[in-house]
């Protein structure tokens, strides 16, 4: 009951913002763009890195999209204000987790138009992309919405986010690049199913553990 | 009645009550509930206008209002809610953002939302702030709503004369300590302070 | 009274430089060459012990992080202060090793080795959760959210370490030299137990340095009175 | 067969990296335990 209030919550306040969402995804495009001048105007190189750039450029907006969804929780806050109601501090976790995860999907499908055009990768299993894209999403949508919590809430937020994040999420990074990759440029050796077993685990745990320490980062 | 000067810890203690921090040391009970190990029941019956407002502003005033009643488990509908703003002279505002807002009409709407939980104590940190002459008059009207429903209210002001007249008991503090507690009606005259915290009824 | 806990500290890091120079000498010294990887293997002498030391820092700086988390107590804070600050050290430490040893077994410096690499992610991990520490101003704050980001990290570690190695996965699985003889064996413990003396005395003195920095912050303790006269 | 000659130099710049990173640290740790001693004593002697 408390988690659909959560999520509701958190649709809302990213559909009144969808227009930082929409900024965000210039950035991704942008930074998608910046990419492949780091190679060249190689047609073949630049579809051997596709997979990369595409995360990358994911990694790199999505802590502007965790930062963002509690900006608007710790102007007034508006978070404290919830958990004296009282609502359940793990409802709010995990509403927030999963609304960032919807965002981060849509922001992840939005931009692999743009990498199939940019960098020429074929793409002959979109069920299975958008698969990986969820499941990446997800790893970076459970740690990164308890460090944003965190550091929302601190002097250097910009710095300290990134900081705190990506070390964490290098196994994401590494399943999610190598399992687009493999779907891009063909999966002869059928690793393809290791990878998403890796992401399933790293998403699992995190949720969990994440969710289990929320309300100690919220409460104290 | 809770007063006292600027950092003498009157909207920390209220803080405390309401359960929004955590003392350092030592603990404390409302309605013989213990803050640290009740927390949640607790907070079933405290509300609290904190001078944080709690808003979101991005969001429209009614919507701020629903988003808290559906965590409360009250019906969210718009026909429930409007009497909540009508209440505190908001109705017609109900669809714009508190963006938007005046400082008197973000008090307003954290008032509204104060009104929203079923509180049997209710903390207000300096309600008076920010508002207009009937603004006084509405807060007036509320505490002695609640009081006649039973409940508690606790309110930091500076305002001695009114908090004196609406409160029943007052406390002074001063750098965290209780430095004088009495009839609310004295405080002006005996503490010697323009900084009352009131305490009303018989918490 | 006060002047003796610290005393701890210097004895326990005054042991362990004896045990490091002595241990040194000896593989430096008197250990005879490795028959495949020579002189160079005498590396092996100090990096293994500073890998062994660099991950028991960090365990125990999780198991202060359960501590602080589920017990509370500033003692615990100080200590996984202590700990983690002593354990990214000896993990620094630990990838520069890392790369003079790779550099002429393998002809690079860095050559994405599954631990070596763990190890390098792990250090900005923790360095990340004590730049969280410098930026967060409430004590109780920090304490709960380094406990909590340092719980994340530590649980982090091995999928971290699979994930990397299955991406190196192409790359020949190392050998590492094998320690059989005595000869090779003892320098090894001596500086283990050096280096693990030294850092004991290191994070004893470091959890000081904590505690007393948190003893400036804390005081004045608020006045209880005051606030419990209300109710 | 495959035996490394020589790299006397990478063993002695790896007991010297060691050596001063050690040391260096314990010596900085040494540092901010008197900084921080002091200035609690001098807060002991102000109140």
């Amino acid at each position: 009951m408390q988690l659909v209030a959560a999520v509701h919550k958190d649709l809302l306040l990213q559909w009144r913002g969808r227009a930082q969402a929409i900024a965000i995804f210039v950035f991704g495009a942008t930074s998608l763009l910046l990419f492949s001048f780091a190679i060249g105007p190689n047609a073949e190189a630049l579809r051997q890195h596709a997979a990369g750039f595409i995360w990358l450029a994911l990694l790199l907006s999505s802590t502007l999209t965790l930062a963002e969804s509690f900006q608007s929780e710790m102007e007034e806050h508006a978070l404290e204000g919830l958990l004296l109601l009282p609502a359940d501090a793990r409802a709010l976790y995990y509403g927030k987790a999963l609304a960032n995860w919807a965002q981060l999907t849509l922001l992840g499908v939005a931009l692999v138009p743009l990498t199939v055009v940019l960098y020429d990768a074929p793409l002959p299993r979109a069920g299975g992309l958008l698969g990986i894209i969820m499941l990446g999403a997800a790893g970076l949508s459970g740690p990164g919405t308890l460090y944003a919590a965190m550091t929302s809430q601190t002097r250097a937020q910009q710095t300290l986010l990134p900081l705190l994040l990506f070390p964490l999420v290098v196994p994401v990074l590494l399943a999610s690049v190598k399992a687009t990759s493999l779907l891009i440029l063909g999966d002869p050796m059928g690793q393809l199913r290791s990878w998403t077993i890796l992401l399933v685990c790293f998403d699992a745990i995190h949720w969990s553990v994440c969710g289990l320490l929320f309300d100690r980062v919220v409460e104290d | 009645m809770v007063t006292g000067r600027n950092g003498s810890g009157k909207s920390t203690l209220l803080r405390i009550l309401a359960t929004a921090i955590r003392p350092h040391r030592g603990t404390a009970r409302v309605e013989g509930l213990d803050l640290r190990g009740q927390t949640r029941d607790v907070r079933r019956r405290v509300a609290l206008l904190s001078h944080h407002h709690y808003l979101y502003d991005s969001l429209t005033a009614l919507e701020n209002l629903q988003i808290a009643a559906r965590f409360l488990n009250r019906d969210p509908s718009r026909k429930a809610l409007l009497p909540l703003l009508a209440e505190v002279g908001l109705a017609d505002r109900a669809d714009d953002a508190p963006v938007g807002f005046s400082a008197g009409m973000r008090k307003r709407l954290a008032l509204a939302r104060v009104l929203l939980p079923p509180a049997s104590v209710v903390l207000l940190d300096e309600p008076y702030g920010q508002l207009d002459p009937p603004g006084f008059r509405l807060v007036d009207r509320l505490v002695a709503r609640w009081r006649e429903q039973g409940a508690t209210v606790l309110m930091a002001t500076h305002l001695l004369e009114r908090g004196g007249d609406l409160c029943d008991g007052a406390i002074v503090l001063d750098e965290g300590r209780l430095t004088w507690e009495g009839p609310a009606r004295e405080v002006a005259a005996q503490s010697g302070l323009a900084a009352p915290v009131l305490v009303e009824g018989g918490a | 009274m006060e002047r003796n806990g610290e005393m701890r500290a210097y004895v326990l890091g005054a042991i362990g430089v004896a045990l490091l120079v002595w241990g040194s000498w000896w593989g430096l010294f008197w250990a005879p060459r490795e028959s495949f990887m020579g002189d160079v293997q005498r590396i092996m002498y100090v990096h293994v012990p500073v890998a062994w030391n660099a991950m028991l820092a960090l365990t125990f700086a999780f198991a202060c992080a359960l501590a602080s988390l589920l017990r509370g107590g500033w003692k615990w804070d100080s200590r996984l202060e202590a700990a983690m600050e002593v354990g990214v050290a000896l993990a620094v430490l630990l990838c520069i090793l890392g790369s003079i040893w790779a550099k002429p077994t393998w002809g690079v410096w860095w050559d994405w080795d599954p631990r070596l690499t763990t190890t390098a992610i792990m250090v900005s991990a923790f360095a990340g959760i004590l730049a969280l520490r410098h930026f967060v101003d409430d004590p109780v704050k920090r304490a709960t959210w380094s406990a909590v980001a340092a719980i994340v990290a530590f649980v982090d570690v091995p999928i971290v370490y699979f994930s990397v190695r299955w991406w190196n996965s192409l790359h020949q699985l190392q050998s590492s030299p094998e320690t059989v003889s005595r000869a090779f064996h003892w320098p090894l413990r001596i500086n283990a137990f050096g280096i693990l003396f030294l850092m004991a005395g290191m994070i004893d003195l470091r959890a000081r340095v904590a505690a007393l920095r948190l003893e400036g912050e804390l005081a004045p303790p608020l006045p209880e009175s005051g606030r419990e006269g209300v109710r | 067969m495959g035996v490394i000659e020589g790299g006397w130099e990478f063993v002695w710049a790896a007991y010297g990296v060691t050596a001063a990173v050690l040391a260096g640290y314990a010596f900085s740790i040494h540092l901010r335990y008197r900084a921080e001693r002091r200035r609690r004593e001098r807060e002991r002697s102000a109140t």
